[in-house]
């Protein structure tokens, strides 16, 4: 499916690596599986030959790891990113959390990437080894001889299935051709709830936090989510809980989580990746972004380094609180 | 009657999409109008009546039909409340109300004519239509 | 009976500078309204972190109000057009998740608008009182 | 774990009457922390008083809970009492259980629940309270003033006769700004220059007055007290010590034909030049673009001619370096461009002017000699049409002209209308206004007479068009009372065009972290009470830079501003409020979010090194409220993720702790 | 041993619930499954794993321990335990089966915690053998055979069939009760039906994964490894592997304060987490790179070291589906030398 070749990335780290021009590589490492790609930092340029993959299931955003391998590193990081990742990068540089000096950044178009768990409900468990092609992916299992054709639109993850933007927004140079910003359906959800009643919303959406297990994934996964101490593993905070003990506790822990990162989430989709419930949790997320663009006019957090996010932002003009539920009525 | 003028001087600020209590008058749109002096009711008249609804001697004057849509006085309105576009909305709900004369596609076709330009023809359909 | 013996708890917070005055002025004309509404002082309505209303409602709050300085008047000249914002979304993203908007309310009272304050806290009280207790937003432990 | 005494008021029967105060006081006792418990008529009457203080000492008591009136009544009463008995007086907190309890609540039942409740939640709080102290900072007892107009001069002269040391940085060679170019003032007509320039000059020979002209203020730090102000002395080429003002340079000058800004292009100048007579301070400059000399080596006849050997052709930009206690900006104003309007042929044909113009035109010194002469011919104009809110009241399009009402330009226009009837009565002058606005001492009077008295021919209408033909300008307007479009043949045509905010403000705004609006006049720290204070503190506001004003009005807030910064500048320290914010380095993120809705430009970042665990050192990016600046709002603290800005006196704990209590 | 026609599962569950609480593995609507509580319409979904392991009957991510009530200034402690109820756990898979035995090691032997002991005696598990082991298997590593599940009664499923074998008394009795819905057989059928679960877990991709390196006075050899460092790097300290774990047991005693009193609660905690083990003077474990490490050894070497070379992991494979970035114990093991030579 993606259409640059690992090989063209692969050579592109190994010789900034060879030449010195940088100190590591961030990208992805392979796992036992052709699915279980894990982030990885390279030092070498025999490491990547052995295990660097570029493949459709990078989906890992690996913007993140560079507020703290940056500042384990004295020269330059290299990193891969994606189109959706340039957004996330964009936004901790606005923030201040590394020195943009620091990393190059090398930008990949994306074709998308899979969803194992669709894959392997689409072709079953066992999976022995899957093959990408053209238009999705040839997989066999243990329990049957015949690889099973899976088409990779049906088994996109959902980030991707609702892509806001091909386009790279940062980077230093890029592999392969620039995309553009698309128009995606990823608010057609929200709209779809918000079309419920208060008490179909509110039995909806205790239906999905009732799965929470509060492993914290979502939050340890999030680009926006890199506070030197979270207010829920702070004692003095009054909010911290360590496990969703009631449903109030589930509520508050996504609310806030969703308010804290509202006008920073750049939608990469991450928590709802993770999530070992499925739980969509990029719903909250998109909500906060679809009310801001209502309210306060298109705002893409991340699409451009510096610009002020919305809620430390203000016009004279602004909507009422009141007034919110009539704008939305609109 | 009063209610009628109202419906109808609202339905022109709907169409033309005028603002006219955005108006001060200060009169610079009569000022500029370079067919002031062939108008029973000038350009500031225009947002001042259809503000107040005062809509029934504006649809039947001659004033209507002056108007050259210059524009000038839309060019330096102060305040934005383009007079021209209100003439042009009055124009067109003086024709609503014009019932049965309307226009209909099948009356297009007996109407070309060699010499008439095809624009004229739609633009006539155009307005002439509902 | 059951039903005229609810009484809700409300919780307001009033910025210092225009509702807390606001609402001494209330207090100064006897206007009268629920004793069930309940004022914590914040020096500015930009002070109310959405995890106090969320704490509010734990603990068995059945609707909070935030008070604030008018839009223009702010003692901090922009305080309260943060507030509004964060409000704005909160309060959405709160009925979004089923919990009834009634309970929750941004209100500007200035130093001068006791009689609104009073108005305001009437009908605020009145409003949740109508939607009764909260169980949406409740936290089981904190039931007496 | 606090010691915590509890005081509750009857305050006669205005809380006896509804609450039950014995029963309140009962049920505090039991409070986590309450140690002592009382209540007595009057707390805040001396006896009462007393009885707190006798408690803190018996008691030993850490903190106070007074339930009473409302803390905006007797806080500070308390807090003083507070003080008094040893106790650090931010120990107090008080439970308004009279204008929001008993006052409002007529149910004796409900209204001593309720201030049970309300005692709880104080008691909550007052148990996370923590002793405060309010900060101190020295004061540099020296003041900058940004700009050397009206506004400018007033406020340095002011402060400089209160006994401290004034600054005034100007970008003109000279002082004196936009009214040394007017000719007569209103309502009074007496002559600008005559009332200007004496004060000018007591600028220039006061001791306590520094005036760095041509100059630019090119970095300010710091905050309130102790600004550092580096400005940039433009390199003028003459060496200002020495210059004598003679003007013999001038007159031997080659360069002849370079417009005079001065006259605003009316006429022109000498490459070395002093823009007028009285210019302050008096001596000459070279501009670079225009002196032979300095573009190609060639001439060099100043520096011949002037015995006293001021002439520097090597001179080069100076840096001065200056600490200050406060800052007044009175950067002034300037009529906008009329590039955007065409209807009124001003780019077209010379004889439509500015009012501006008309000054000059008018000015014994201009470039007429005080002869109302139009530009075009030096003929005598016998049909002269004015043209009111020019750009002004324009809510079109932005960048054409300004929504705002300019204020001053119905009173000058009405001064220049008389002036013309006074001294050429044979002329017809028509004013175009949409309304006129004199809302002044003796400023419709004034109008009334250039109507009633001079003739002046006032025309409710606006001039839509201007063309030039021939050596007339038609003038088609509209007269709106007689319904009429009016055709005039005019010789001169003056615009009363709209005044912005000098360019150089913008800028300023940022490095000083002053809020402006939209159309970039700065923002007062409160529009009624504080409005010569900017939100920042130790930066105020003089002058036309905060909103479009006439000279009476420019006088009177540049005295006001005058006074606010001696008011600062008396002070050896400063005391703040200890109610502010304060992060948490260990938890600091560093994003920025809080210094992007601090109202006052209170944060600030560094650099600092943290130990970590596998014991490397790891430099991370930290917020520090300077606590000089900061006022105590707490939009940092919400916007803060981490939790790491609290606000002292309204912490985050403090404020759960009073919902719990009072949902308890 | 018995068997039950599989058109006759409805009738058996009905069955089971008039005596005893009946969970089962169902759907949960998001892709996962879950053990249901069963009732009229809840199907049985015979699913590899479900999410949430079943350690959650005796081990509940959170439960109260006890109450403290405020009287003024007096604290009044309420003893809030209650008796559990009987229940019945079907379709544990045999790996989990497993992870009860590496619990009740922790909370059975001394100090017994009586919370879990009173779930743990009131329930009766009925395994299910694994038709379909997947990718991610890798019990056999650990000696489970899953096509012989422990548990009070082992189960297997044909086409058309269960099969039933009663391990234990508790198990026993429970057949007893379903007698009526059941009919005697031999191994006849569920024989082949081991042999073919024996033959696909020799051929899947973990297979190779050994334990000869692991247990019992490994400390040393692996604790200063410089391997940690690598492999931790792109863990995000998420609790994820360890709340879905069977055999993750570390948990936490929290208060928390109501208003009109305080309840004292236990939940999951995680060695993930920066404040696990934290004590006054600090934390013990700082840096990533040791709590992933704790994790690891605690499974492959400390646990075994204290258990009779019991390990605690049972090769479920749920941290392999559910880690956010994959990097799971069998990597660990792979690259401490964990595989067969």
């Amino acid at each position: 499916m993606q259409k640059v070749n690992r090989d063209v990335l692969l050579e592109k780290a190994a010789a900034m690596l060879d030449a010195g021009e940088v100190q590591a590589v961030l990208g992805w490492g392979a796992g036992e599986f052709a699915y279980d790609v894990t982030p990885r930092v390279f030092e070498t340029s025999d490491e990547l030959r052995a295990d660097f993959v570029w493949n459709d299931f990078c989906g890992a955003n690996l913007s993140k790891y560079l507020v703290s391998k940056t500042k384990k590193l004295e020269g330059k990081l290299l990193v891969f990113l994606k189109p959706c990742d340039t957004y996330s990068f964009n936004q901790l540089l606005t923030e201040h959390r590394f020195e943009r000096e620091k990393v190059y950044a090398v930008a990949v178009p994306c074709e998308g990437m899979a969803d194992v768990q669709k894959l392997k409900a689409l072709a079953g468990d066992g999976i022995s080894s899957i093959e990408s092609t053209d238009s999705g992916f040839s997989v066999t299992t243990i329990y049957d001889d015949a690889p099973v054709e899976v088409k990779g639109a049906d088994v996109l993850l959902e980030k991707c299935a609702n892509c806001k933007s091909r386009k790279h927004v940062a980077y230093d140079e890029l592999l392969g051709d620039e995309g553009e910003v698309l128009d995606s359906n990823r608010f057609d959800e929200v709209e779809r709830i918000e079309a419920m009643t208060s008490e179909e919303r509110f039995a909806f959406w205790q239906g999905e936090l009732s799965r929470c297990i509060r492993c914290n994934a979502c939050r340890d996964v999030c680009p926006a989510c890199t506070c030197e101490k979270c207010v829920f593993d702070n004692p003095n905070s009054g909010a911290e809980n360590k496990a969703p003990t009631t449903s109030f506790e589930e509520q508050m822990f996504h609310v806030i989580r969703a308010f804290h990162v509202a006008g920073r989430c750049t939608d990469c989709g991450e928590c709802s990746r993770v999530c070992p419930q499925n739980i969509p949790l990029h719903l909250l997320n998109r909500k906060f972004i679809k009310d801001i663009n209502t309210f306060y006019g298109e705002y893409q957090a991340g699409a451009e380094e510096g610009s002020r996010a919305p809620l430390v932002d203000y016009t004279l003009e602004d909507l009422e609180a009141e007034d919110v539920f009539k704008k939305e009525a609109e | 009657m009063h209610n009628d003028s109202r419906k109808i001087a609202d339905e022109i600020i709907l169409r033309s999409g005028v603002n006219p209590r955005r108006c001060m008058k200060c009169g610079k749109c009569s000022g500029t109008c370079p067919a002031y002096e062939e108008m029973e009711y000038h350009p500031h008249e225009f947002v001042y009546m259809v503000e107040s609804g005062e809509v029934e001697p504006l649809l039947n004057s001659k004033s209507l039909y002056m108007c050259l849509s210059c524009f000038a006085c839309v060019d330096r309105c102060p305040r934005g409340v383009e007079p021209a576009k209100l003439v042009e909305a009055v124009r067109n709900a003086y024709l609503r109300q014009q019932d049965n004369k309307h226009m209909n596609a099948d009356d297009v076709p007996a109407k070309l004519d060699d010499d008439l330009p095809q624009q004229a023809i739609v633009s006539a359909f155009r307005k002439y239509r509902k | 009976m059951q039903v005229n013996e609810y009484k809700p708890l409300i919780v307001a917070f009033c910025c210092n500078w225009c509702s807390y005055a606001g609402a001494d002025l209330a207090g100064n004309n006897r206007l009268n309204y629920p004793a069930d509404v309940k004022i914590i002082r914040v020096p500015c309505s930009c002070r109310v972190n959405p995890m106090f209303i969320l704490r509010a409602f734990q603990r068995g709050a059945d609707g909070v109000i935030i008070c604030g300085c008018h839009p223009g008047d702010c003692h901090y000249t922009s305080g309260n057009y943060y507030t509004r914002r964060r409000m704005a979304l909160l309060f959405s993203m709160l009925d979004f998740l089923g919990i009834e908007r009634e309970r929750t309310r941004l209100e500007w009272v200035s130093a001068a608008e006791g009689a609104k304050f009073a108005a305001t806290m009437n009908d605020f009280a009145e409003t949740v009182a109508a939607l009764g207790e909260n169980k949406r937003l409740e936290d089981l432990r904190c039931k007496k | 774990m606090q010691r915590i005494g509890v005081f509750v008021c009857w305050c006669g029967s205005n809380i006896a009457g509804t609450v039950d105060v014995q029963a309140v006081s009962e049920a505090l006792k039991t409070e986590p922390g309450v140690v002592f418990f009382t209540n007595y008529q009057y707390m805040c009457s001396q006896a009462g008083q007393d009885i707190i203080i006798d408690a803190v000492k018996e008691h030993n008591l850490t903190g106070i809970v007074v339930c009473s009136c409302s803390p905006r009544m007797h806080e500070a009463t308390f807090r003083k009492t507070a003080a008094a008995a040893g106790l650090n007086p931010y120990m107090v907190e008080i439970a308004n259980i009279r204008e929001q309890c008993s006052w409002v609540h007529k149910d004796m039942a409900s209204g001593t629940e309720k201030a049970i409740i309300l005692g709880k939640a104080a008691i909550a709080k007052v148990n996370l309270n923590a002793p405060l102290t309010p900060g101190e900072s020295p004061v540099t007892k020296r003041a900058l003033v940004i700009g050397g107009g009206i506004a400018g001069i007033q406020t340095a002269l002011d402060i400089a006769d209160a006994g401290f040391p004034v600054d005034i940085v100007e970008t003109k060679p000279t002082i004196g700004g936009k009214m040394a170019q007017l000719d007569k003032t209103f309502p009074t007509l007496d002559c600008a220059a005559c009332i200007l320039t004496p004060k000018m000059v007591d600028v220039a020979q006061n001791d306590k007055i520094r005036i760095f002209s041509y100059s630019e203020v090119q970095e300010i730090k710091g905050f309130v007290g102790n600004f550092d102000v580096t400005i940039k002395k433009k390199a003028r080429f003459v060496k200002e010590e020495i210059c004598t003002g003679c003007g013999a340079c001038v007159e031997k000058c080659p360069m002849k034909k370079i417009p005079n800004e001065f006259n605003l292009g009316m006429d022109n100048r000498r490459a070395i030049y002093i823009p007028f007579a009285q210019a302050v301070p008096k001596v000459a400059t070279i501009d670079p673009s225009a002196c032979n000399m300095l573009k190609n080596g060639k001439c060099g006849v100043c520096s011949k001619v002037c015995t006293a050997g001021a002439i520097d052709y090597t001179q080069k930009d100076e840096f001065i370096n200056e600490k200050y206690g406060a800052i007044v900006v009175a950067t002034g104003f300037n009529p906008i461009s009329m590039d955007k309007f065409d209807e009124y042929a001003y780019n077209q044909s010379k004889d439509v002017i500015t009012s501006l113009e008309f000054e000059r035109l008018t000015n014994a010194a201009g470039p007429t000699q005080g002869k109302l002469l139009r530009p075009s011919d030096l003929e005598h104009p016998h049909t002269i049409v004015f043209v009111q809110c020019v750009g002004s009241r324009c809510a079109a399009c932005a960048e054409k002209g300004k929504e705002y009402c300019s204020k001053i330009c119905c009173m000058y226009t009405a001064k220049h209308a008389m002036l013309v009837r006074d001294k050429y009565p044979d002329t017809e002058v028509y004013v175009f206004y949409i309304d006129v606005r004199t809302p002044g001492k003796n400023f419709d009077e004034f109008y009334r007479r250039a109507v009633e008295e001079y003739g002046v021919k006032y025309i409710k209408g606006m001039v839509g068009k201007v063309t030039p033909e021939g050596n007339k300008l038609k003038v088609r307007a509209s007269d709106l009372i007689a319904g009429k479009q009016l055709n005039i043949d005019a010789d001169l045509v003056v615009l009363a065009v709209a005044i912005e905010p000098d360019k150089s403000a913008r800028p300023l705004a940022t490095m000083l972290t002053a809020s402006m609006d939209t159309n970039d006049f700065f923002t007062e720290a409160h529009p009624k009470l504080r409005p010569v204070e900017s939100p920042t503190a130790g930066v105020f506001l003089s002058g036309a830079c905060q909103g479009p004003k006439d000279i009476p009005e420019t006088v009177s807030q540049a005295s006001a501003a005058a006074s606010k910064v001696i008011g600062l500048l008396v002070k050896d320290k400063l005391k703040g409020n200890p109610c502010i914010a304060s992060a948490n380095e260990l938890m600091c993120n560093g994003c920025s979010t809080c210094a992007n809705v601090c109202p006052y430009g209170a944060i600030t970042y560094i650099d600092k090194e943290f130990p970590m665990f596998d014991r490397t050192m790891q430099t991370r990016r930290v917020a520090q409220v300077n606590p000089a600046v900061c006022q105590g709002c707490g939009a940092c603290t919400v916007a803060c993720m981490s939790g790491a800005m609290d606000l002292r006196g309204f912490a985050s704990s403090q404020i759960i702790a009073e919902v719990d209590a009072i949902c308890r | 041993m018995r068997k039950c026609s599989l058109s006759k599962l409805t009738d058996l569950f009905q069955k089971i619930n008039e005596s005893a609480s009946l969970y089962l593995p169902a759907t949960d609507n998001a892709g996962g499954a879950v053990y249901t509580k069963w009732a009229d319409g809840v199907e049985y979904l015979d699913v590899l794993n479900t999410v949430r392991s079943p350690k959650d009957f005796f081990f509940p991510q959170s439960e109260n321990l006890m109450e403290f009530k405020l009287k003024g200034k007096n604290i009044e402690i309420l003893d809030i335990r209650e008796e559990s109820e009987d229940f019945v756990i079907f379709g544990v898979r045999a790996c989990d089966v497993k992870s009860f035995e590496v619990l009740d090691r922790v909370f059975l032997s001394e100090p017994v915690d009586s919370y879990y002991q009173n779930r743990r005696a009131h329930a009766v598990i009925i395994s299910m053998a694994c038709m379909r082991p997947a990718d991610t298997c890798f019990c056999t590593a650990f000696g489970i055979d899953a096509a012989e599940p422990a548990g009070d009664v082992s189960a297997w499923k044909t086409e058309c069939d269960l099969y039933l074998k009663a391990n234990t008394e508790k198990g026993a009795q429970l057949l007893a009760k379903l007698s009526n819905l059941t009919e005697e057989c031999d191994d006849s059928e569920v024989s082949p039906l081991q042999e073919k679960i024996r033959n696909i877990m020799k051929k899947l991709p973990l297979e190779g994964i050994s334990l000869e390196n692991f247990g019992k006075g490994k400390t040393k050899e692996y604790f200063d490894s410089p391997l940690w460092t690598e492999l931790s790097e792109a863990c995000l300290g998420c609790g994820t592997c360890t709340f879905v774990c069977p055999t993750c047991q570390c948990y936490d005693i929290k208060d928390f304060d109501t208003g009109s009193g305080v309840i004292r609660y236990r939940c999951w905690d995680s060695c993930m987490y920066s404040d696990f083990t934290k004590m006054a003077h600090g934390n013990s474990r700082n840096t990533q790179v040791e709590r992933f490490r704790q994790r690891f050894m605690h499974k492959l070497v400390y646990y075994p070291e204290n258990n009779d070379g019991l390990f605690s992991c049972v090769g479920c494979g749920r941290c392999l589906s559910k880690c956010p970035i994959s990097m799971n114990i069998v990597k660990v093991m792979k690259a401490l030398g964990g595989e067969k030579k």
